[in-house]
């Protein structure tokens, strides 16, 4: 699904974000991406969905080469990923409800379908009741849940999660982070980043941690931290 | 709040559950309704960023009001310019003594001469009436004239008051005219006036459409990039620039339609008012009536409106939809 | 990491560690280096908002040029009017046989009527000849006419075209005037035709400038409103509307300031260049010189320019400065 | 310092964010405000720095009733909190330094001390060598650090720092806390809002717990969760 050949990014003001970084991550897996801040892992998010492009190596993303990707595919290879931002990136003047419609609607689905399948994913996400209102009169938490219902909303088979959790409670976080194991039940990669050591923990996941740019553990059923 | 628990996805047979590649499909879909989506993309973008839409607005109504203004006294000028050319004539004074059938063989001979647009006889006792009438009347002068000096003439109007020379020079051949005159120091004068005023009507109404065309476009750019966060973040979850530009470019569309509505409004009423109060205490100035001016100069505005606020949108999203 | 560890915050003998209630305090400090901060910082706001602040500055230049132009326009056409009323002019004919003595009495009479601007003596022979002038000349017709019919006269320009019978009444009660004529037809028109002139003169550039300010204004508050975010932030720091309103101002200001030199250099080279190809080639048309309409108009082209500016960002902020 | 009576806070749109709200927040106090999402916390904050305005009760800040503020004295009361907000609130198109500097120069200090402080506050959180950046070329931690320099440089009496290692790894979620901590130690009164249990567990400072919009704990050395 997910393959990095040694990949660089070197942003223009001289900062070195990754080094090397070599990843494979097959279709189904569910991976969790850690790290100190600013060790690179929005980076790595930024450069799957070709925000980004890397400075040195390869990027191939279900079969497709980011490197040769026209620029007018780009629009319809996002559409394949569903993501949640670190700063949510909601729509600051429309609502919840046309936010998460939204992605669905760039995609040329049937517009009568959209609405029922827009409150499908804000039920998933516990905000069906706040549907009318804009992100503005949302708390933090709850942006973050129409984030992720807006990630969800077109059943992507590769979810993109920056630090999902964040901004909500334990026991909100835990629940987010069920709704994205059953998801990849469902068959969609996850590829999620996040420094909750109790969910890493409890979750026992493939981790994946970078520092400074470089990819230094790669376990299959990791713990947030080394094991010493 | 897990996905076992909740209801189960609505399934629309678009977007299913084992999904390929999506680009070429995605591309398909229903255009109608699609447009009707754009539609109401458009308006509800207006009405979420209503007072900047206004300020935007009303700009381009002054813009267009300003161009549309900038025709119409162009076109007056214009208008104008060749009344005052109309009126450039030549005068062929008759030899003495011709019969009222030699008299009406030289005006047809006139009339059939190159460049000759209109010609009417004068007689000898009209043009005395005439002249006194234009020296002011001194009822004294009647009496100082013993007898009438002036003949009979044929007054001449021209197709082209650049080209009066020729036109005199075939007459002056004619038989039966005596002499020919016109005024060349005035007629030269007024062709370069109304040469001049051409120029300018021209120069005039083609500065103020840049103008407006320069203000629309800029004044459209400024209301795009106060929302190019909301473009950054469509093109984030998948939307093409064209997705993306529709309802821009429609709300541009729809800007410059009532941006040209308000001009008008405003300039139609203006200008009949403006050309009936002009023809009660101006009537010996020609202006041009509403009718065959308003509809040209507001087709214009119509046009510079509409097009300027599409393709001001264009422009203005241009930067942001750089991939 | 911790603030034991850090070197120690520098003191700077204002805010130090113990604070009472800052309210009063903040307002002290140094006015000198304040208003060097917010030029800094409004020099700055427009080089972080380049593209914005061109495309505000090139609506400005346009909109004060559109202005300014109108002005030019404006000034000359009351000037023509002018110069046409002065043309306008009686004719005091005098009784035959004056000898120079009393022809000069008259005139002295005459130049002292009220209404008079000045008085000149035609005799009869100059009056012959600028008749056949007019007429054409014709040679024939100094042949046909057997002696010079027309009398001496005065002619008399008046220095309020509008009371012109008054100035005729008074001219017709001094002796050795024979008969006052003015075309009346003539005078009412072309005095109607000046009134007219005039007021489409000051109504143009009155319009002119409302569009302009309108549009400048409407330009400044889009770039506001799109920074309104870091409008938002600075009240939350506790910046107060003042301080943030300075450095907008001032960018304000500035926009206007240099969209004003931009348009006067326009202007004023246009202007300079169609005056003389105007004086080259319609010699006739009395344009303004230069000199003498430029500053004025090029004043109100700036104080419009940088009044508007920083009123503009004024009224622009107002909606987001609200407590 | 912090003096709520029967405060209520009922947002335009309906939504009942606080009900019956009594506080009392002593200087020289370090309390931690916790809550599921939605509870009501950053309203708290937010009627403390007056950008809201509660329907009911009175708020009484370091002697100022807030309903009796003039609104021109609005800047004034706030150059005495720092604050990190949840969403950050960077000046986007000023650098980092510059943006810390703000908080100074609005506060009309001599220009010639503000770069030093800023450059201070800067170190403290170790972004100082990040001064010249734009906010964007920052990571998500990034920005939370600059935030909380920014709250601290002018040295407030009062600090409220909303959920201010939402963004961060542990190891400098904790030295945040630390610097939180040594702040209030010299004298600031700090109150935190967070969802991370480990960081108040360990603290063992003043808990208040909100629930829908009430308090429904407040204990002195407490716990993120209520000891059952
Ligand atoms: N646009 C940019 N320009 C320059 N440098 C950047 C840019 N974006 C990120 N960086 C830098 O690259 C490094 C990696 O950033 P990244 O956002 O990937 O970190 P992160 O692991 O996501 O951190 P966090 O946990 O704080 O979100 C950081 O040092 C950051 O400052
Ligand atoms: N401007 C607003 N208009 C309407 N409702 C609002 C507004 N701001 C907040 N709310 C609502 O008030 C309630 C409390 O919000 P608040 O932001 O205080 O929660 P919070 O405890 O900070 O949550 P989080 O942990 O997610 O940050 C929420 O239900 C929220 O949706
Ligand atoms: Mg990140
Ligand atoms: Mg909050």
């Amino acid at each position: 699904m997910i393959h990095f050949h040694g990949v660089g990014k070197r942003y223009p003001s001289g900062v070195v974000a990754l080094q090397d970084v070599r990843l494979q991550i097959e279709p189904g897996e569910f991976v969790f991406l850690v790290g100190p801040t600013g060790s690179g892992k929005s980076t790595v998010l930024k450069l799957i969905q070709r925000i980004e492009r890397p400075t040195m190596g390869r990027i191939i993303i279900d079969g497709t080469d980011l490197g040769r990707l026209p620029p007018a595919e780009v629009p319809h290879f996002r559409r394949r990923l569903g993501v949640v931002f670190q700063e949510f990136k909601l729509l600051p003047d429309r609502t919840v409800a046309e936010n998460v419609a939204f992605a669905l609607r760039v995609t040329g689905v049937d517009p009568l379908g959209i609405m029922p399948r827009a409150r499908w994913a804000l039920e998933v996400v516990g905000m069906v009741d706040r549907a009318a209102d804009l992100p503005a009169k949302l708390s933090g938490g709850e942006q973050q849940k129409v984030a992720l219902a807006r990630a969800i909303v077109n059943r992507p088979p590769l979810v993109l999660a920056d630090e999902p959790t964040g901004n909500l409670d334990p026991a909100a976080a835990w629940e987010i982070m069920q709704l994205l194991s059953s998801i990849n039940m469902r068959g969609a990669t996850v590829l999620v980043t996040t420094h909750n050591p109790t969910l890493v923990d409890i979750l026992r996941r493939r981790v994946i941690a970078l520092q400074a740019g470089r990819v230094v553990r790669d376990e299959p059923r990791g713990l947030y931290n080394a094991a010493i | 709040m897990s996905l076992e628990a909740s209801t189960t996805p609505p399934s629309d047979g678009v977007v299913g559950q084992a999904r390929g590649r999506v680009g070429a499909r995605a591309r398909r879909g229903s255009r109608a309704s699609a447009s009707i989506e754009i539609l109401r993309d458009a308006a509800a973008g207006l009405r979420r960023n209503a007072l900047m839409a206004l300020a935007a607005t009303s700009t381009i109504v002054v813009a267009l009001a300003v161009a549309g203004g900038g025709m119409l006294v162009s076109a007056n000028l214009v208008h104008l310019a060749s009344m005052l050319e109309g009126q450039v004539e030549i005068v062929a004074f008759l030899r003495d003594g011709l019969s009222p059938t030699q008299r009406q063989q030289v005006l047809a001979s006139i009339s059939a001469s190159p460049g000759v647009r209109s010609a009417v006889i004068v007689d000898r006792g009209l043009a005395l009436r005439r002249l006194q009438r234009s020296l002011g009347t001194p009822s004294s002068m009647s009496d100082l004239l013993p007898s009438n000096p002036l003949p009979d003439s044929v007054e001449v109007r021209v197709t082209d008051a650049g080209r009066i020379r020729d036109a005199a020079a075939g007459i002056q051949k004619i038989a039966g005219v005596e002499e020919v005159i016109f005024g060349t120091p005035v007629v030269d004068r007024l062709v370069a006036l109304t040469r001049a005023v051409r120029l300018a009507g021209g120069v005039i109404a083609a500065l103020l459409a840049a103008a407006a065309l320069l203000i629309i476009v800029n004044t459209i750019r400024l209301t795009v990039s106060a929302r190019r966060q909301e473009i950054e973040i469509m093109t984030l979850v998948g939307a093409t620039p064209g997705f993306i530009r529709g309802p821009f470019m429609l709300e541009g569309a729809f800007q410059g339609a009532s941006a040209a509505l308000v001009t008008s409004i405003v300039l139609g009423i203006g200008y009949a008012g403006l050309a009936g109060r002009v023809a009660a205490s101006l009537p010996f100035l020609p202006l041009l009536p509403p009718e065959a001016i308003l509809p040209a100069a507001l087709g214009v505005v119509w046009i510079l409106g509409i097009a300027v606020g599409i393709g001001g949108s264009a422009i203005g999203l241009r930067r942001y939809l750089r991939a």
